[in-house]
This record gives C-alpha cells, sequence and structure tokens, in this order.
C-alpha cells in the first residue's frame, strides 16, 4: 500500500467533488469578505490603527472560515457513509488523514486567495511575501488540527458545537505566532524572524502529532 | 481582606460540594438497589 | 475447510445489547442468508463478519486469520455492501470506481469489468447522485467486488435492485464466499443452501436450508 | 462508612490543618497584606489540577495502547477532578489579581494557559457525554485528553514569547520566606491528597456505573418476550 499514492487519490477525490458542486469555496469567500466588513465598523478602522487592527481582523476570518471548511470535510463523507466505505480499504488511515488534510488546506489557501487581497483593499494595509508566508505557514499546522478533530467530531451528536470548542484551544499558539507574524511584517513591533520560526515549530509538532493519532480516531 | 475570605469560601464551597456530591452519588451506586441486582 | 469461524459474538451499542453470542461457521464457497426482522442485530452482526465493526465480545476467524488483528490484510479479501451506498455524488460512476481502485491498490481495467458484471456500462459516466437508486445499488456492488475479493458481506444486497436481481446476485456471487442478510425468504432459498435466523440478537439453528425455513 | 467515606474524612481534615496554617500560622505579607494567603491554596490547587491532568493523559495513552477499561475510568475520573481544582485555581486567582493588578484578568501567560486548560477538559468532558458511551467515546476522548496536554505548554510558552514582543509590567515574586514555604508545602500536600481522594472516589462511581448499564441490560433481556427456559 503506497500511501502517499492514496493520499493524492483521497485529495484529488475531495477537491474534484468540490470543484464539482463549488459549494465550499464560493460560500467561504463571501464569508470572509463579510467578516472583513464586520471588522471595518466594529473596530473602527482607520489609516492610523489599520496595521494593528487588521491582523487581527484576517485571523478572525481565517478562523471560522476554517472551521466551516473543516466541519464541511466529512460531512459530505458521513451523510453517503462514504468514510466507511473508504476505512472498509487496505489503505492506512494515515494516508486518508493526509490526502484528506491536503484537499482542506487547498481549500482554505483558496479561501487566503481572496481574504488577503481584500484585506489590504479594505484596510490599505501591505500585502508583501512576508505576510503571505506566514498565513500559509500558520495554514499548515491549523489545517492538520482541523481535520483531525473533524474527523473526531463527526460520528457525535453536536458536532458543529463540539469542532469549535475542541479546535479553537489548540488554534491558539498559531494565532499568537501568526498573528505577531503578520503584525511585524505590516511595520508593527516585533521580530518577525521568530514569529515564523515558531511557526514553523508549531506545524512541525502538530503534524507529527495529528499523524499519529489518525490510525486510532478514522478507525472502525 | 474581603477578597481573601471570598476566595477561601468559593474554593471550599466548590470542593466541599465536589466531594459531598461524589460521595452521595457514589452512595446511591452502592446502596440497596443495585446489590438487589446482585442476588 | 472453514473460510469464516464465529464464536460467542456479543456486542453493545452503549445500553443496548444489540448482539449476543451468536457462532456460525460458513465454509469456503458457501453461501449463507442471515435472516431476521429489523432490529435482529443483522447489520450488527455483518458489520462484524466485514471487520467494519469490533464487537464488545467474541472471537472472529476468517480465512485463519484472526480478524480483529489481521484486519487490514483481510481487506484485501473482503468485499463489503453496506445498507447505505456509500459514493461520492459529485463524480461519475467511473470515477467512484477508480477512487476506490487506487485505494484498493487494484489496476483501473477492473473498472469496467465489475461495471459490466452489474450491468452499468452504459451509465458509466453519469454523476452518482443522477442514479437512480437501484443503478446506485448496482454501483456499490460492483465496488464491492472490484478487487475480486474471496469473502462477499452483503447487507440486504436485492434492496431497490428489481426483478433481475436474483439474476444479478447469482452471477456476482459465483464461485465467492457469501454471508448475505435479506428479508427476501425466497431470494434466500434460491441463493444459499444455508440460513441463520437472528431474533432479538440471538441466533436461531444455523441448520441447513431444508430445515429452517420447513 | 465505606473506606471511600474514610478517605474522604482523612483528607477533609488535612485540609482543616492546612487552613489552620494558611490563616494562623503564616505571617502577613508586608508587601501585599492578608490578601496574599489567597496564593497558598491557588497555587496547589493549580498543580494538583496539573496532576489530574496527568492522570487523564496516562490513562489516555494505556487505553489506545492495551484497551483496559480501567485505564479510561482514571482518565474520566482525572479529568473531572482536574475541571474542579482549575476552577478554583481560576477564581482565586481572579479574587487575587483584582486587589493587587486592579483587574481581574491580564493575559499573563499563567493565567492565559489555566484558561486554555481549563476549556480544553470542559470540552474533554463534553465529549464524552456526547459521544456513544463504550469503545467510541473513550479512544476519542482518549485523543482530545492527549492534545489537550499538549497544548498548554504550547500556550504558556507562546503567551510568555508574546510577552516578550511587548514588553509590559512584570510581576517579581520574590523568595519565601520560611514559615510561608513551609506553609505552602504543607497545604500543597494536603490538596493532592485531596485530588487523589477524589479521584479514587470518581473512580469507583464510573466503575458502579459501568457495571450498572451492563447489569440492567441483563435484567431487561432475560426478561424478553421469549424467556430463555421456554420448552
Amino acid at each position: 500500500m503506497n500511501p502517499v499514492r492514496v493520499a493524492i487519490a483521497v485529495a484529488r477525490k475531495d477537491l474534484k467533488s468540490e470543484w464539482r458542486t463549488r459549494e465550499l469555496v464560493p460560500a467561504l469567500a463571501q464569508f470572509v469578505v463579510l467578516a472583513l466588513l464586520i471588522g471595518n465598523f466594529g473596530f473602527q478602522v482607520d489609516t492610523r490603527n489599520a496595521s494593528a487592527i487588521a491582523p487581527g481582523i484576517l485571523w478572525f476570518a481565517l478562523v471560522f472560515a476554517g472551521l466551516v471548511a473543516f466541519g464541511r470535510t466529512f460531512a459530505a463523507e458521513r451523510e453517503q457513509a462514504s468514510l466507511e466505505a473508504m476505512l472498509m480499504t487496505p489503505a492506512s488511515p494515515v494516508a486518508i488523514f493526509a490526502g484528506k488534510a491536503m484537499a482542506a488546506t487547498v481549500l482554505l489557501v483558496l479561501c487566503e486567495v481572496v481574504l488577503l487581497p481584500a484585506l489590504t483593499l479594505f484596510f490599505g494595509t501591505p500585502l508583501g511575501a512576508d505576510v503571505v508566508a506566514a498565513v500559509l505557514l500558520a495554514t499548515v499546522g491549523m489545517a492538520a488540527l482541523g481535520v483531525l478533530f473533524a474527523a473526531i467530531v463527526a460520528r457525535v451528536r453536536a458536532r458543529e458545537l463540539l469542532l469549535p470548542l475542541l479546535t479553537l484551544p489548540l488554534w491558539i499558539p498559531f494565532i499568537v505566532a501568526g498573528g505577531q507574524a503578520v503584525q511585524s511584517a505590516m511595520g508593527l513591533p516585533g521580530s518577525y524572524q521568530e514569529a515564523m520560526g515558531l511557526l514553523l515549530d508549531f506545524d512541525i509538532l502538530f503534524v507529527v502529532l495529528t499523524s499519529l493519532a489518525a490510525r486510532f480516531v478514522l478507525d472502525e | 481582606m474581603t477578597y481573601l475570605i471570598v476566595a477561601y469560601v468559593f474554593a471550599v464551597a466548590l470542593l466541599g460540594g465536589f466531594l459531598g456530591w461524589s460521595l452521595r452519588r457514589l452512595r446511591e451506586l452502592e446502596g440497596p438497589t443495585s446489590s438487589g441486582l446482585r442476588r | 475447510m472453514s473460510f469464516v469461524v464465529a464464536n460467542g459474538l456479543t456486542h453493545w451499542f452503549g445500553r443496548d445489547l444489540v448482539l449476543e453470542g451468536v457462532d456460525l461457521v460458513v465454509d469456503t464457497g458457501e453461501h449463507m442468508a442471515v435472516l431476521g426482522d429489523n432490529g435482529a442485530g443483522k447489520t450488527t452482526l455483518l458489520r462484524i463478519l466485514a471487520t467494519a465493526l469490533r464487537p464488545t465480545a467474541g472471537r472472529l476467524q476468517i480465512a485463519g486469520l484472526d480478524a480483529f488483528r489481521e484486519k487490514r490484510r483481510l481487506r484485501h479479501h473482503v468485499g463489503y455492501l453496506a445498507h447505505a451506498p456509500g459514493l461520492y455524488p459529485a463524480l461519475s460512476a467511473v470515477e467512484n470506481l477508480e477512487f476506490f481502485c487506487d485505494l484498493q491498490e487494484v489496476s483501473r481495467t477492473r473498472v469496467e469489468e465489475a461495471l459490466d458484471v452489474v450491468g452499468m456500462t452504459s451509465a458509466a459516466h453519469r454523476r452518482a447522485d443522477q442514479l437512480s437508486r437501484g443503478m446506485q445499488q448496482r454501483l456499490a456492488i460492483a465496488r464491492a467486488i472490484l478487487h475480486e475479493p474471496r469473502l462477499l458481506v452483503l447487507d440486504e444486497p436485492d434492496a431497490s435492485l428489481g426483478e433481475d436481481a436474483a439474476e444479478l446476485l447469482t452471477r456476482v456471487t459465483q464461485g465467492k464466499t457469501v454471508i448475505m442478510a435479506t428479508h427476501d425468504r425466497a431470494l434466500a432459498n434460491r441463493l444459499c443452501p444455508r440460513t441463520l435466523e437472528l431474533r432479538h440478537g440471538r441466533s436461531h439453528g444455523t441448520a441447513t436450508r431444508l430445515h429452517v425455513v420447513t | 462508612m465505606s473506606r471511600h467515606e474514610r478517605w474522604a474524612a482523612v483528607a477533609v481534615g488535612l485540609m482543616v490543618v492546612a487552613g489552620a496554617a494558611i490563616f494562623l500560622y503564616a505571617p502577613t505579607d508586608y508587601l501585599q497584606g492578608p490578601v496574599q494567603r489567597i496564593f497558598y491554596l491557588h497555587v496547589s490547587s493549580a498543580i494538583a489540577a496539573y496532576g489530574c491532568f496527568t492522570v487523564v493523559l496516562i490513562g489516555g495513552l494505556v487505553y489506545l495502547r492495551r484497551e483496559s477499561l480501567v485505564a479510561d475510568r482514571f482518565a474520566r475520573a482525572g479529568a473531572v477532578v482536574g475541571v474542579v481544582f482549575t476552577t478554583v485555581t481560576l477564581v482565586m486567582g481572579m479574587l487575587w489579581a483584582k486587589p493587587i493588578w486592579g483587574t481581574y484578568w491580564t493575559w499573563d501567560a499563567r493565567l492565559t494557559s489555566t484558561l486554555v486548560l481549563w476549556m480544553i477538559y470542559a470540552g474533554y468532558l463534553l465529549v464524552r457525554r456526547l459521544a456513544d458511551p463504550g469503545r467510541q467515546a473513550a479512544r476519542i476522548a482518549a485523543v482530545v485528553g492527549i492534545f489537550g496536554f499538549v497544548d498548554v505548554p504550547v500556550v504558556h510558552f507562546s503567551v510568555t514569547w508574546w510577552r516578550t514582543q511587548h514588553p509590559g509590567p512584570v510581576v517579581v515574586n520574590d523568595a519565601l520566606p520560611p514559615e510561608m514555604l513551609a506553609t505552602f508545602l504543607l497545604t500543597m500536600a494536603c490538596t493532592l491528597v485531596l485530588a487523589a481522594v477524589l479521584i479514587a472516589i470518581r473512580y469507583r462511581i464510573e466503575t458502579l456505573s459501568d457495571e450498572r448499564m451492563h447489569l440492567a441490560e441483563e435484567v431487561k433481556v432475560i426478561t424478553a418476550p421469549e424467556p430463555r427456559m421456554a420448552p
């Protein structure tokens, strides 16, 4: 069983299904722009405080878009009982988990493709490669955790309630480090290199941990 | 000073209440109903 | 040679006892039907036999291997048809089967063969959610036989298959060991020499067909 | 008086002794005044909470490894007792912060990670109640418990690191004079005993309710319409 092939097959299947139905990404893109709108009026953003407030709004929009995206990754599987069909194959659960995580990461990145330019448009904050790099680096670790906990709550009652409750505390390190990275990329005090280094450490820690845990979560 | 009193009253109430409630629950479970089943 | 040996299969769902002490032996190439009304535990039993569910207690051996420990290896040899078809609605019939080929590590030439066996070649490129319930069931059966398993565990395969169900199922189960749950006693008679009756999670009589039915 | 009740009595006695030491023996802090006495139980219950969540972690790991029901029951017991102690820690911490720093809450690393600890294990208890009892609940709760345990030091580290990026008022806690240290060590020991007793009691409750769950079924099955002994 070649796990890489399995993971790619799972990711391709998810993305093909999403491309055919086109329900998730457009909804997320709209959701994200609305979040910026609310952020703008909620915080009374003007040119002076934009670079301090914009990163906060960015992470809020990203976190809630992420929760919606990850909630969906297993919803379709559960409705069609196709999760069990997938687990009934000799393919290893870790490979299936990796595939789902890759697909979810791509969906979240597509959502960021709308979010970041909109942020720059609305708040006039700079959109350099460093901002993009910080957001992408955080997305990887957040996606690994998001997909694992989406799998955990997939067969539990009141799963929409449980997913945020379990995932958000685990996302806090990414929001702290990611927030700092984006803020320093936008000219605020604080070291960008240190923040990115921290993000990388968290990515490695949680990608490894979620892969180890996948075997127990995606089973039976 | 009042903060000190409130803090410890809260702690005693919560810990004491939890201990009491657990002991009562334990007594229920170990009480007559369950041993009757094991006859 | 017995292909499936199960003893004392017992399963609780939280507070409810669903299966209690079920024993059964199915020899290689033998077809057994599991009968019983709803809630008798048919689906739970089949999920255990297909290694999809680990029972609370009991032992199960398939092809001489311990089914709980060798679960992943056994899945090369077990084809399982669940109650729900479990297909990806936005993908076409071919795409669904190709995906499972990749997961089963089976060459994609099996896709056409499987579609042909279940008579779905004409609807190969239609999206799964545009297929009728009967066609979805055929596609799910195609997926169950994709990797040419030696053991087929089919949960009410005749559901929504229409009148040629018996003929299709005979073709699909040729030369395989089969455990099939169904309500249709006539179909069970035609396809399976042996039946197992389930009432309230307990098995009654695994004698040959002649005894149980008369 | 079952043995659990005897242990409980001993634990309560010890806590009374600790209380006496806190209020009568320990000297008043010349800087913060009497309110500083909150420190003893506040820190002790934080340590007890961490101890409980270590039990949850080990119970979860052992369960995933060997599916032993005993490990799962200890994890359940540890979680609920841990949440109680974390609640005590948080509330006492806030009641102590108000007179000293003027606000109930500051985002310092310890308070923040204790709050995260509380939320994660409240989520743990919710997951356990919402999942179907049995193997599924135990398995996913074990994973939540393990991730929760890993997340707390990570949050603590990231908030401390955040502090270095935004230098602000730092709380200096100097070394404790001997009488205070002795009172603290006594309180901590007594609190840990109380935690252990509470876990033992909760463990017993979980064991009995597991048995009761199955016991209740046996009665129901035997009286099913078709009794076993039918001729």
